[in-house]
């Protein structure tokens, strides 16, 4: 319960996977960092890294090489203490939260059932929402302990605006819980697995060619949410903390090397946690299009004649290719927007999220609630 | 909920981010202090004023407060929403609909004061 | 040790070495860290006390705002020197601690002492416990909510009404250039 | 009665008296800092060992009013928080200064 | 049809709803808006109160009675109040009237508050001394009625001093106030006698109790009880010697004057009085005491108003007068006649307050009759609805004041605690009132006009008149549904409906052995009716040659009785001597007490006190050191000490 598992094999298993997921989220950010440049690259009708090794994909390593050969430098004004911390609590709250985030069906053998995620929270959408608003203090520890007056400004910047737009991601996902009645993630990933269907009045429509996504009843939500999220995350067009024209590079200007690395893991790491919350929340998690887990597994049992364990190791590994699937495309929609988008200015930022962001979700749970409540509280 | 794999988790990553800065520092070695200039903040290449009072708005840390206030009275929205439909099922669900709308009235109504009492702006 | 014992005694360990850094550090920017890392501590204890929901809120509120605007208020207004972090006086001083002391004292003893009542307590309310801890989610959130929107809502809206005043009473504060007497 | 050990069975005094220890640490923090933003965090660190006495007794008692009033006291500590800091900046803008002793005003 | 519960929620809270939208936006000047949001208020109040009559009818006799509690208000022990309402044969003639009229009177306000900068204010005000008066008449125990009474005490202070800015009016509120309190004062300690003797103070308890009492001598609780209830009547009723107040009241608009001083407000005295009637039965001395005091109201007030030339003056003095002639009724136990008489009188007087603002409207703010004369041909709607409520108040048959005002002038003679000497004083009073009454209708209407050049006398709009017209064929039909048995066993068995609707409720007073057969005789009632009509028909009469034919003959006759006439036109001095005999002396009283008592001793003695709180103060001065954190730990301190107290104990 509280701990890792019931047996000694339990507790090696999962601490296992948490420590996998967590590389995974490390090397995913060198990926990431090669698709951004070369993706910018293709929007900007340019080369991007295309030297080392085939399409530049050498280019990591070789990055990781320039990075472990710097010097290690921190500034005398600064807080040695905190400029050190800083980058080491980055990566926490990031891998942490993602950690929480289902990315296939459980594996059942017969003793044990294991869950492709790095752990199954029961209240999984305040867990996320509590552990990543702890990202504040890793800017002001850095903006702080590098003694510079770019980095604090920058610092205060980016802890302004994550706060302010954590409220519009907070109220963004008051309709998904309303929509789905739990905080449990899996829980709403199986209440939007299978067909489309809605119930209203006392009856219920069906679509069996659709999927019963959650943007389908929360467009609005899904918009803010996926906004406030590039807030969140500090990516264009909201890397006003480290707008370079203003503040060189914001709370990170003091930091080089690994140091500076490891600012990169965690920022893509809220990328990450965002691209994987948009599609549990609104594009049905690893849910496959319009069949639910167990069709799937059927469908495997039925169509290869295999026994139900192999069948039930195709459907993790058919649902997690597809989980990764929508994963990938949210991702690349981030980077999209990066190198599409203009930064906004401070004061516009502040006003998009309080003056509109914050309203339009207000009377999205409105609208919400009042549905909810005239479709099931009516029965005609 | 897994308390023991989140903690696990946490002390290994802040064990192995250490670890990292170690192992840069190993293969970087330390900054050699070539001048006062390296090791001086980040000033744009003239030489640094060195006022770390700088006036920064106070806006920043009114958006703190609002923010603290406001975030709660979403999260008082968490354990309503979640069991809206199962409220609605047993019964109770116009009450509830009723108390949570005058709260939001409520909300509506700070929120509407702030904006018009130009505490969000930024100029 | 089972599971459970050896993460109340981690967090424990935690809370109070943290808790005591709070009192102790003469930075005010390590206390306000440091309270994080307590309030992180209670929520994980909150956690052992299958208080799920509370301690994601614990996290929100208190270590994701409160504490990141005390921090803020700290760095904004560059508040680290301090050269008298305590304060003088060396009878007020010894009666302070001695006060504390005792009053810590008196509470431990009264709960050590009502050590009988409490295991009877902890039998009788065990079997609600094991439902609610097997259960887990569903069961709690929504005692929660039906103690806090029905049992409670007065409360609740009274709370309400509480933020609204206080956030405009905070907008105000903000803009106010000082009172009449100032100093200089 | 059976034999319980203190250190493995984990019970309400564990938590009552933890919590005891925090507030302790927070009372003599409000008694003994000078700092007044300080002070205020001290008084959220009492205000968190109340916490936990209150969701310990709503465990060990089978109720789930401890974990109402928890988060009564959460909303108020952060009004607190909001309107004492408040008031400490606006202090400090008019003295330049946060240390208690400067605000003896209210002398008899 | 809907449930009575939702009924009287709604028929009190739509007051309420017009009272906060009005309230909410007291700066617009929009008269039509705020009329109407008012005027609708008050209107859903009197469908309401309709639906809850229908449903009284429906009801068998003894089974109507709604009541409602819709939360407990107070629980101290066994002093238990709730927040309950109850509509039965009493309160609900007077939700219909206070509503309907009500209605009426508003629908009146917007044409005469047209011009007003705080019409929504105005409306405001009405509305929530709706809600209060409401709230008297449904409470089903003295408290709740309390918090209406006080409640329209305080509506009507603020409406009598609604153009605050004229020191005089805003005084004349004031006095208002105060004299109420005086009153009201009384009013709590006579329920604080009554629920020590019954133990609560639920009214339809308080009645079940009655007869269990015994002692019914001047010093009984009840009669002590009772009487400090009717002293809170007289202050809230404007009877001897609280009426000073209603009189000056009139310096509030005159739909106030008309709602509040005339129909509705003042007579909460009587209604409570009614509601109450086995707890007043069994204290006869009081009775007798309401009698006295109400059949001298009614001569003394009837003299002043020969004697007054302010339109409104006049009506108000009528309006003490005819308070009078209520109180008188409930005194002598003709608690169905008092009602009936409430219920007319508000028909009737409402009208002519309404058709007198008709008048000052249509004069421009003039209210000295001397300056009027002849305006029958300039207005001949209010003139015609005026006339009509003349007819009615001097109690010429067969309008609505004739049957109600012979059924007290009866019961005075015949009731059993009646004496024919109240009856002679409810002659007298009705006598006076056909005079002046008759005076006024003829310097105001009739005769030569005597109007200023400059003033052009103007009929009022409809929302004026309409009012008007429905309260005059009130003033006329009103008093056919308690048509007295002796008229109604001639004219062919025509039922007195009121007494056959009231009967449940009113307790009849037990007829005293060989007294009471004497005066049942049916020919001496009309024997004594029509000497009454006559009487008064003759004085209207005289009234009339006197003011219209020969015009100097009134002047004469003030000089033939000279000291008299100042000392009437002066309203006996009653002012003055309030001021000479209680409030001037009390002031000196208070004046030498701080000369010589306080300066000399009281201030000596504190001022030593003072010393040595001084001198501790500065020796303890130390511990209030500004430093928070020592406060602190003084609590801590405590702390330590209560709980090692307790924990050693």
């Amino acid at each position: 319960m509280l701990s890792m598992g019931n047996s000694t094999f339990e507790i090696a298993i999962n601490a296992v996977k948490t420590i996998l997921v967590f590389f995974m989220m490390v090397q995913a950010v060198p990926i990431l960092v090669w698709l951004e440049r070369r993706g910018s690259a293709f929007i900007q009708n340019r080369f991007g890294p295309n030297r080392v090794g085939p399409l530049g994909l050498i280019q990591l390593l070789a990055d990781a090489v320039k990075f472990l050969t710097k010097e290690d430098f921190a500034p005398e004004a600064g807080n040695r203490f905190l400029f050190y911390c800083a980058p080491v609590f980055a990566l926490i709250p990031a891998a942490i939260a993602y950690m929480a985030i289902p990315m296939s069906v459980p594996l059942v053998t017969e003793s044990y059932t294991f869950l492709i995620q790095g752990y199954e929270v029961n209240v999984g959408i305040v867990f996320i929402l509590g552990i990543s608003s702890l990202a504040a203090y890793t800017i002001l520890m850095a903006g702080w302990g590098s003694g510079s007056k770019f980095s604090l400004m920058g610092a205060l910047r980016a802890s302004a605006q994550i706060i302010s737009y954590e409220l519009a991601l907070g109220l963004a996902i008051v309709g998904v819980i309303l929509l789905y009645g739990t905080f449990n993630l899996t829980e709403m990933i199986h209440a939007q697995a299978g067909a489309f269907h809605f119930s209203a009045f006392g009856y219920t429509i069906t679509a069996p060619w659709a999927p019963n996504w959650g943007i389908f009843y929360q467009p609005v939500g899904a918009i803010l949410f996926f906004a406030a999220a590039f807030a969140e995350s500090n990516r264009l067009p909201f890397d006003l903390a480290e707008g370079e024209a203003e503040l060189v590079a914001g709370f990170h200007t003091e930091y080089g090397g690994f140091k500076m690395l490891m600012f990169f893991i965690g920022e893509y790491g809220h990328m990450m946690i965002a691209s994987g919350l948009m599609v549990t929340f609104y594009f049905g998690g690893y849910s496959i299009w319009a069949a639910t887990p167990a069709d799937v597994q059927q469908w495997f049992a039925d169509t290869l004649s295999v026994s139900n364990q192999v069948a039930n190791i195709l459907s993790v590994i058919a649902h997690f290719l597809c989980y990764t699937v929508k994963f990938a495309i949210f991702l690349w929609i981030f980077i999209h927007v990066r190198w599409t988008l203009p930064r906004f200015r401070y004061d516009q930022l502040m006003d998009l999220g309080w003056k509109t962001m914050l309203p339009w979700a207000l009377a999205n749970t409105i609208i919400t609630a009042t549905v909810i409540f005239v479709t099931s509280y009516f029965i005609l | 909920m897994p308390l023991g794999g989140v903690i696990f988790i946490t002390l290994f990553i802040a064990a192995f981010g250490t670890f990292l800065i170690f192992l840069a520092r190993w293969t970087g070695g330390k900054a050699k202090k070539t001048s006062q200039a390296k090791f001086d903040v980040y000033e744009c290449g003239i030489i640094g004023e060195e006022k770390k009072d700088t006036k920064i708005s106070v806006k920043f840390y009114l958006t703190a407060i609002l923010f603290i206030l406001f975030d709660i009275e979403i999260i008082f929205m968490y354990p309503w929403a979640s069991n809206f439909k199962s409220f609605i099922a047993s019964g109770v669900g116009l009450y509830m609909f009723a108390s949570m709308m005058i709260f939001l009235v409520i909300f509506i109504f700070g929120l509407w004061w702030e904006i018009r009492s130009k505490a969000l702006e930024w100029d | 040790m089972s599971s459970d014992a050896f993460l109340f005694w981690f967090l424990a360990l935690v809370t109070v070495v943290s808790g005591l850094s709070v009192v102790l550090m003469t930075n005010p920017i390590y206390s306000a860290l440091s309270l994080a890392m307590t309030m992180i501590g209670v929520s994980a204890l909150f956690v052992t006390l299958n208080a799920y929901f509370l301690a994601g809120v614990q996290l929100i509120v208190y270590a994701g705002a409160v504490m990141v605007l005390f921090v803020m208020v700290l760095m904004l207004f560059d508040l680290k020197h301090e050269l008298q972090a305590f304060t003088r006086g060396r009878i007020t001083g010894a009666i302070k601690i001695a006060s504390v002391g005792i009053l810590s004292g008196l509470i431990v003893g009264a709960v050590t002492m009502g050590l009988k009542t409490a295991t009877t307590l902890t039998e009788s309310a065990s079997a609600a416990n094991a439902a609610v801890a097997l259960k887990t989610n569903p069961d709690t959130t929504r005692a929660l909510a039906e103690n806090l929107f029905i049992k409670n809502i007065f409360g609740f809206e009274a709370l309400g009404v509480l933020l609204l005043v206080i956030a405009v009473g905070t907008v105000a504060l903000s803009r106010s250039k000082g009172g009449s007497h100032a100093r200089d | 009665m059976p034999e319980t050990n203190l250190i493995t069975d984990i019970g309400l005094n564990h938590y009552l008296v933890l919590s005891v220890v925090l507030f302790s640490l927070g009372m003599a923090g409000v008694l003994l800092r000078r700092n007044l933003i300080v002070l205020l965090m001290c008084i959220e660190l009492m205000l968190n060992a109340v916490n936990i006495s209150f969701v310990a007794f709503s465990k060990f008692n089978g109720k789930i009013d401890g974990q109402v009033m928890v988060f009564f006291v959460m909303t108020i500590a952060a009004a607190e928080a909001a309107v004492g800091l408040a008031l400490a900046v606006s202090i400090f803008k008019r003295f330049k200064e946060v240390n208690i002793r400067f605000f003896e005003h209210l002398k008899g | 049809m809907l449930n009575h519960e939702l009924l009287i929620a709604i028929l009190l809270l739509s007051p309420v709803v017009g009272f906060l939208l009005n309230g909410l936006r007291f700066r617009s000047k929009n008269y039509m808006l705020a009329g109407s949001i008012a005027t609708a208020a008050v209107v859903v109040s009197f469908v309401c109160s309709v639906l809850l009559f229908l449903q009284l009818l429906d009801a068998d006799a003894e089974h109507r009675r709604l009541a409602v509690s819709f939360f407990e208000w107070i629980a101290v022990d066994k002093f238990k109040i709730n927040a309950g309402f109850v509509v039965d044969q009493i309160s609900v003639i007077m939700i219909l009237i206070i509503t309907g009229v009500g209605s009426l009177i508003h629908l009146f306000s917007i044409g005469y508050m047209h011009h007003d900068k705080g019409v929504t204010k105005y409306f405001a005000y009405l509305n929530l001394f709706i809600f209060n008066m409401l709230i008297l008449v449904l409470g089903d125990s003295l408290l709740t009625m309390f918090v209406g009474w006080e409640g329209v005490g305080l509506c009507s202070y603020l409406l009598i001093g609604f153009w605050f800015t004229d020191s005089a009016k805003a005084a004349a509120g004031m006095k208002a106030f105060v004299t109420n309190r005086i009153g009201d004062a009384a009013f709590i300690i006579g329920m604080f006698v009554l629920f020590v003797t019954f133990g609560t103070l639920n009214m339809h308890e308080l009645n079940a109790l009655a007869p269990t009492v015994l002692d019914s001598s001047w010093m009984g609780a009840v009669t002590i009880g009772t009487m400090l209830l009717f002293i809170g009547a007289t202050g809230k009723s404007a009877q001897i010697p609280l009426y000073v107040w209603l009189p000056d009241a009139m310096a509030g608009p005159t739909p106030v004057s008309a709602l509040i001083h005339a129909a509705t407000m003042v007579t909460a005295g009587v209604y409570m009085i009614v509601r109450l009637d086995p707890i007043f039965i069994m204290a006869p001395n009081t009775m007798m005491v309401i009698a006295i005091v109400g059949a001298s109201t009614a001569v003394l007030a009837a003299t002043i108003g020969l004697t007054q030339f302010d339109i409104k003056k006049v009506l108000a003095y009528s309006t003490v007068s005819q308070l009078g002639y209520m109180f008188l009724a409930v005194g002598v136990g003709a608690f169905g006649a008092g009602m009936f008489h409430l219920m007319t009188h508000a028909f009737f007087k409402a009208l002519m307050f309404l058709g007198s603002g008709s008048v000052i409207h249509g004069m421009h703010e003039e209210q000295d009759i001397r300056k009027m004369g002849g305006l029958k041909k300039y207005m001949p709607i209010t003139h015609f609805t005026f006339l009509l409520g003349w007819l009615a108040i001097i109690g010429m048959p067969p309008f609505a004041g004739f049957f109600s005002k012979d059924e007290i002038l009866w019961q005075a003679f015949s009731s059993p605690r009646g004496h024919w000497l109240l009856w002679l004083a409810g002659v007298l009073g009705a006598v006076l009132t056909a005079f002046y009454m008759t005076r006024l209708m003829a310097l105001t209407f009739w005769g030569k006009s005597r109007i200023d050049k400059s003033v052009h006398p103007h009929e009022s709009g409809l929302s004026m008149t309409i009012p008007l017209m429905v309260l005059a064929l009130l003033s006329v039909i009103g008093g056919w549904i308690g048509i007295p048995h002796v008229i109604g066993s001639a004219l062919g068995n025509i039922p007195n409906m009121w007494e056959h609707w009231l009967e449940p409720l009113i307790t009849k007073i037990p007829a005293v052995a060989g007294e009471g057969v004497e005066h049942g005789d049916s020919s001496l009632e009309i024997i004594l009716m029509v000497v009454s009509v006559v009487l008064a028909g003759l004085s209207a009469i005289s009234a009339y040659v006197m003011y219209t034919k020969k015009e100097g003959s009134s002047a004469k006759v003030a000089k033939a009785f000279g000291p008299a006439y100042e000392l009437v036109n002066k309203k006996y001095l009653v002012d003055e001597a309030y001021f000479a005999g209680i409030i001037n002396p009390l002031v000196n009283l208070s004046r030498n007490l701080w000369y010589y008592i306080d300066v000399n001793f009281i201030d000596k003695a504190t001022f030593k006190i003072a010393d040595v709180a001084n001198g501790g103060g500065s020796f303890v001065k130390a511990l209030q050191n500004g430093n928070m954190q020592q406060y602190a730990m003084y609590i801590g301190v405590g702390v330590v000490v209560v709980l090692s107290f307790v924990l050693m104990r």
